[in-house]
């Protein structure tokens, strides 16, 4: 295993010991639970968002902590979701007196913990609403199943939703705002190789030199298909024909699309994909009103990429163009 | 042996503990193949907590041990099953309050109140290739049975079988559901904890 | 070989195209020579900054292309100079009348051609000075070698004099302030894995799966010194411990500390190296008092990572907390 | 043969154009061992330029055909090669100004101000495991015969010979340098692109 790290164990902490030097300017770090929280304290009658998820999808989420996006994060284990008692404990120190809105994405244990610590939080009488993400069109979707992942959509929803709190929407608000967002915005990933989680030591798939899996989540799952390598070409339509098919959106809308890096792939390469990705939306007769390109949401040294496209209108652009500053997104301030 | 008291309790919790620290890497393979990997790790991690915390703080009867598992487990486990291992000893202690002795239909109906945690939380149908595969038909063999160290031998059999019983089902929930076809053919790693668990409350029911 | 791409010899100007289509709003890209500028004149009266170098090093140079860095960047073929034709061209079209600085990374290839640019510069009338950067501590200095590699001090000299050209210094001013950073920022860095050049088609090294390369510029080259894997603490020492005795930094001096990731390593990673750079840093009696982690300045695929340090005062820090918006560095505006 | 002159140079960089698109992968692989790999690549790309340029334009006469693949190969190039290759032609080009023929002494003469291009911009010294480890010994010979076609087939052995002399040597000029003690063992993938350059000399002249 080729990781820049000391003991498995310790990845979580020490990573997080590395954010608290290198953003001790802008960010608090609690060791015990873990979480991660703007060193200002939230606006009274700001409401709070939080979220949290497994690491190993860096800068997701302490890296969106900060002014116009996330007012706190919870960190889990390696792609293990946080516990309640973090998210508790985040959301207390978070909250501004105008509740806490969680952001979670659509995974079994995620889903769970949140729902403890919105319990827990409740019962301290602090109002909390949740928003799930569950954008990744790889996963059948069923009535009867865990429904689908959320993915790519999340980094997307954390920025608007941030806008739209600093602007001092209220909670209520936010909840129907993010379940819009929600309903709007698809993605698909894909990997070339796999990723090693820590403390199994060994990566979570074999692929051969020729082979790729189509459909990966941002755990080191497999995917749900696995093809021979292609073009970047062949892969942004692989990924974006199914993004744009499913919503679908339709001839004249406005998206925002986003490619993003896996954790080892590097920027040239997602470039090359955004360049065809575009190409697809406007061929579709989508109009790409804004972009982001770049490793948001990351599965640890995975090669690989994934798109999202999100329908958007003035509202959502004028949220999308409002000031964020947090350690990994940052304009306007 | 005929009743379940704090000392076999604590001879449970603690052989689990043992076991899952013994089995951890196993059981993260299997979820590796069908999920993200972890499972080991979080199950050991939630246990080794749990034996330092009753190590600590010694609880006073079952309902306090059971109480103190579920806290422990939901605060350091993690992913899915930490709630749902986490719920399930929460609602152990609530259905053992002022209990000191079970017998083995005592047992089963406790840990089939736990049981009804999980599928609360969890949703999870039989068949859907989850922890609720292995649970159903253990506590129903233990429900079944007279004495408790046949029934809880007989449990722990029950679960083995079961667990290895997941492998040729669809995954509904959970993670290894991404998969859809391809988990198929893989055992489900949590139903795989519950067989541990349920060896090792036969072995401290022995 | 395992990359995000369509083919080999079509790999910088499709990320060129990928890079115009999510940048177009700030960004004018000529193909035919290659080079990126702002899409706003020049400001008059301003100098004009422009560097470049071979692609796959990205973000840089034309992720930094914007206010508050560079006016222009030329990028060549994967690990290649770009040749005098772009550097002249680009430094005709962002010229604004007070001449071009030149930033140019200590490679015989790259000081040749940016020569050549130079001179035929100047046989029009425009005034151009050139800074180089040759911060790489793990190559052995002498008047007889090529001299040390420009590696990681390169992004922190762009920001660092595009602040500067921003707030109206001239050239003679930037070209002073250029050698004055030049002597005062160390670097050095390590690779895990290899890189692939795109129309090599295989990693320029070996690597076993035990073994990492310190002391590694950002062309796919191997190292100076094949050893075991170390754990992130000791590779953070290898690297912090020569950057640091070469100058030497001494204690009681404040530095900007950046921690880089060599394109293939998350960011998770370069936090835990962070941390531990940190300490030692301050374990030498340094002051850190800005920092940047992430990769800025990468060799395609690669999995590693590099530490430069570069010593600072005020006027530094006043121009490194200047505003910027370039597509991958942006703060204050 | 007796005199260089328009169709051999022509039918020198031709040759030259095919025989570095031949051996482009090899000399990549040189790059690779001790630089950044793109030494083939560089030179195909640069040649394949500078034939598309002449057939394209024809040149009138040598100045005009060397100055035309130096400033090509300039832009083409990129890298320590295309400055160095690009210098040399152009140089080229302005002493071969008005001739029309060129015998042996009158080529070595014209090809050595080209390294005397490539020595004042690049520095190096003989020794240092660069392109003019090959150049020099590859003039001296030429310039040493009286004969054009034994000439240049004497050149081109001398630096086919000097090519795999490198090896040995401890780079101290471009990116092997950076190797020390590492680039030792290695060729020097410039000095073999000489080796192709007087190879396809010799052969036009032949
Ligand atoms: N909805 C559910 N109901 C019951 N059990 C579930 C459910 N979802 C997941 N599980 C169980 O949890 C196990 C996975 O646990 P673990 O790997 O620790 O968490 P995660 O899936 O979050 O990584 C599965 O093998 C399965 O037995
Ligand atoms: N200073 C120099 N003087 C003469 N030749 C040099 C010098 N530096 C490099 N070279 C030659 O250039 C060759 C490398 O060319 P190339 O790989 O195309 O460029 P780069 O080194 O920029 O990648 C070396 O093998 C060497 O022969
Ligand atoms: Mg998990
Ligand atoms: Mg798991
Ligand atoms: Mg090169
Ligand atoms: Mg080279």
């Amino acid at each position: 295993m080729k990781k820049l790290i000391n003991a498995p164990e310790d990845v979580v902490r020490e990573a997080l010991e590395g954010m608290q030097a290198a953003h001790a300017d802008r960010l608090r770090i609690c060791f015990d639970p873990f979480y991660v929280v703007r060193k200002d304290a939230t606006a009274k009658g700001k409401v709070a968002l939080v979220s949290g998820g497994g690491s190993g999808h860096e800068p997701m989420h302490g890296g969106f902590v900060g002014y116009g996006m996330l007012d706190a994060a919870c960190p889990g284990h390696v792609f293990t979701s946080p516990t309640p008692d973090q998210m508790y404990e985040a959301g207390k120190a978070a909250n501004g007196g105008a509740g806490v809105l969680q952001i979670v994405k659509n995974y079994t244990g995620d889903v769970m913990n949140f729902d403890m610590a919105a319990d827990m939080l409740r019962d301290e009488g602090i109002a909390v609403e949740s928003v799930l993400t569950d954008d990744d069109v790889a996963v059948e979707d069923s009535l009867y199943t865990a429904g689908r992942r959320g993915v790519g959509l999340t980094v997307l929803m954390e920025k608007l939703l941030g806008a739209a709190a600093e602007k001092g929407m209220d909670l209520a608000g936010l909840k129907a705002l993010g379940d819009r967002i929600r309903a709007s915005g698809r993605s698909m990933g894909m990997a070339l190789t796999p990723c090693t989680v820590p403390h199994l030591g060994k990566p979570s798939f074999e692929l051969a030199e020729n082979e790729m899996e189509v459909g990966i989540g941002i755990h080191g799952e497999p995917g749900r298909h696995r093809v021979p390598i292609a073009k970047a070409d062949e892969v942004a339509a692989m990924l974006m024909e199914p993004v744009l098919s499913d919503l679908p959106f339709k001839a004249g809308e406005s998206i925002i699309l986003f490619v993003n890096g896996m954790g080892g792939t590097p920027l040239i390469e997602l470039y090359i994909v955004y360049r065809k990705a575009a190409e697809i939306a406007a061929k579709h007769g989508l109009t790409v009103s804004r972009s982001l390109v770049g490793s948001y949401i990351t599965s640890l040294e995975m090669a690989g990429t994934s798109v999202t496209a999100l329908r958007c209108d003035d509202t959502l652009l004028g949220l999308w163009d409002a000031p964020v500053n947090t350690p990994a997104l940052r304009w306007g301030v | 042996m005929s009743a379940f008291s704090l000392s076999q309790a604590l001879a449970w919790i603690k052989a689990a503990a043992q076991s899952i620290d013994a089995n951890a890497a196993h059981l993260s393979e299997l979820d590796a193949a069908i999920g993200d990997g972890d499972h080991g790790a979080n199950m050991a991690r939630g246990m080794a907590a749990v034996t330092k915390k009753i190590d600590s703080a010694p609880p006073a009867d079952l309902a306090a041990l059971f109480k103190s598992v579920g806290m422990t487990l939901l605060s350091s486990v993690g992913g899915a099953s930490g709630p749902l291992y986490g719920g399930f000893f929460l609602e152990l202690g609530k259905q053992s309050a002022g209990k000191t002795e079970l017998d083995a239909a005592g047992l089963a109906a406790v840990l089939g109140a736990g049981l009804g945690d999980i599928r609360r939380r969890g949703k999870a149908e039989p068949g859907d290739k989850t922890m609720v595969d292995a649970l159903i038909p253990a506590i129903d063999a233990l429900a079944a049975a007279s004495d408790l160290a046949q029934g809880t031998a007989k449990a722990a059999e029950t679960a083995r079988a079961a667990a290895t019983a997941t492998a040729p089902m669809l995954a509904r929930k959970g993670r290894a559901s991404y998969l859809g076809e391809r988990s198929i053919g893989h055992q489900d790693p949590g139903a795989n904890s519950v067989a541990l668990l349920f060896a090792a409350l036969a072995q401290a029911c022995a």
